[in-house]
């Protein structure tokens, strides 16, 4: 998991040969440990990506100084904090509210730490503003280790397989259902396994271009030539004309279709590669 | 049960063995004409699931019952035959997961209010799909949010008998903060060094 | 085949029990990172069959392969179970499915490269038969693989009107993690030392 990028914080810089990486975060190598705050501007971007949130960066901030999350210091903490903030956005990365929220949050209760109390008599034991993020990052973090402990206890499937031997039917045989969300679950599975799993992804734009590339082929397959306005049905608004236009420039593209004209203003004709490969024959 | 006993026993084995899911006591008694009773099938569980220690295959006790499974030592062999299988999880899923699973019942905005980050939709989505969680009620908060809880199904993927078997969590340490900090005291840090 | 006879019984037995499908000798020949002689496979397949004579369940050898199934005189019990359950199709089914779904038109060529793994004939049979895909073309590479794309019936099926309506798969990339990270790297977590 993305805990992995904590490894390379936490650990003492082990002795590696050069080109050995002490970490892999999300399957790219990270070949030098960050000291401190300097971070290799191109590893900053994967480095912020493993952690989880605000609560996850302050937990690592203060993980890596070995101090006790019970008595947290505000000062050198807020300092740290703010300097990935700084970081982050001179890399120009996307800055989630709520990592601006904490940072408000550290630099609130760093002032009421400074300001002498106000003297009220119905606080007798007045609250350390720190106790409530104490309390809030004890429990988080115990909630990340829980899902670690979660992750490491064999899954079904993932780990070990059930057993459904077959019973013969008699019956007539049905069908297996599948729902929509099965693709999508089949999808994870899918990604899980490609070594880039960022790849893949598929928009509901892509996904009319691709379903009308579907449409165009089973229109031109088997004829000769199709009349290119034939393929646009102009009753079907703007947003279909486009997608369709699209579908034939993909098509094109991928050496799926031809579309021909004998000289300029004469009719345009779109015919299957495959057709127009046999007509050569 | 007044039967031949092996024949008894094999049809529990042959029912566990083409299951599709658990098998409770409760469900196996219905294999047989005769009234059974519960003892006599648990006897003869535990009966089966001595015969097969050392192979390859178990007979566990889960939270919604009985059910043969491959032992996790054989998963790299069985993985050469096919490669799919469910994917592992990304931490905000495992989190959002322990979280529910810990917690229970809970709503997304306890979920976030824990993990500091709005949950993603597709997180849910996830874990919803899998039928590791359900929704089990609403509370009665203004826009009534869904309370989630985890399924019999997530204990039974996770091998485990109940809530109660789920890891220990760390202790959390007792929330002791200092009764008054002077006021430019806590710039001295063992950091500023 | 070199190793303990035992074990290498106890991985074929397993991974036939556990498969849903049959298995051919050559399908159970990748089960083993060294090379096995189908003579071997098969006198270990038949070693089983002995040994699960007189129970429940008996392996049996079909046209596609061997596969393990219940013998017809425990149907009178098995029957008595709940309703069954209603089938599943295999994971590579399903994957095959999904890519035709989100990616048409594609080739079976294009479908191996996503999934990292080879598409038997057996999955795209499935999925032709049940009138879910088609060959909506060719495409003009060596071989002329054919193009395949999802039918009327699979969306009508599905309940939807349109591919449009398919769950949107943008953002699932963050819900997962590559395979290759392994499972106890999380443990050197900054609270263990």
């Amino acid at each position: 998991m993305s805990g992995v990028g904590e490894d390379g914080f936490v650990l003492e810089a082990p002795a590696l040969p050069d080109g050995v990486p002490v970490a892999h975060v999300f399957g790219e190598p990270v070949l030098t440990l960050p000291q401190d705050l300097f971070i290799p501007p191109d590893a900053l971007k994967v480095i912020l990506e493993s952690f989880e949130g605000p609560l996850d960066l302050l937990l690592y901030l203060i993980r890596k100084q070995n101090l006790n999350v019970l008595d947290i210091p505000m000062a050198p903490i807020t300092a740290q904090y703010m300097a990935y903030i700084d970081a982050m956005q001179q890399e120009r990365l996307e800055l989630a509210a709520e990592y601006l929220l904490m940072a408000a949050l550290l630099i609130e209760i760093k002032s009421r730490l400074l300001l002498p109390r106000p003297p009220r008599e119905d606080e007798s034991d007045a609250e350390d503003p720190r106790a409530e993020l104490a309390r809030r990052l004890l429990e988080y973090e115990q909630m990340k280790l829980a899902g670690l402990a979660l992750d490491r206890l064999p899954q079904a499937e993932r780990d070990f397989a059930w057993l459904a031997v077959l019973i013969e039917q008699t019956a007539e045989a049905r069908l297996p259902e599948v729902l929509p969300a099965d693709l999508r679950a089949a999808w994870l599975a899918i990604l899980s396994r490609a070594a880039r799993n960022r790849h893949h992804q598929v928009t509901t734009d892509e996904l009319s271009v691709r379903e009308q590339m579907s449409w165009i082929l089973r229109q031109v397959d088997g004829r000769d030539y199709v009349a290119f306005e034939a393929l646009f049905d102009i009753d079907r608004g703007v947003s279909y004309l486009v997608v369709n236009f699209i579908a034939i420039l993909e098509l094109v593209k991928e050496g799926l279709l031809r579309v021909s004209q004998e000289a300029a203003y004469m009719p345009i004709y779109v015919r299957g590669a495959e057709t127009a490969q046999e007509s050569w024959r | 049960m007044t039967g031949d006993p092996i024949h008894f026993k094999t049809v529990l084995e042959t029912a566990l063995l083409t299951a599709t899911e658990p098998l409770s006591v409760g469900q196996l008694k219905k294999l047989f004409a005769e009234e059974v009773a519960a003892t006599e099938i648990n006897d003869a569980l535990e009966d089966i699931q001595r015969d097969w220690l050392g192979r390859g295959v178990e007979l566990v006790r889960l939270s919604s019952g009985w059910r043969f499974r491959a032992r996790t030592e054989l998963t790299p062999y069985l993985s050469r035959l096919s490669p799919e299988k469910p994917p592992r999880y990304a931490r905000a899923v495992m989190e959002t997961l322990a979280i529910i699973a810990y917690k229970q019942p809970v709503t997304r905005g306890d979920i976030e209010s824990i993990r500091g980050v709005s949950v993603s939709t597709g997180v849910m989505q996830t874990l919803l799909e899998r039928a590791w969680i359900e929704v089990i009620g609403h509370k009665e908060v203004p826009g009534r949010p869904g309370l989630y809880a985890t399924t019999r199904k997530f204990l039974d993927d996770l091998g485990l008998l109940s809530l109660r078997d789920l890891p220990p969590l760390a202790e959390l340490g007792a929330l002791v903060v200092p009764d008054s900090v002077p006021a430019d005291e806590p710039d001295d840090s063992p950091l500023d060094d």
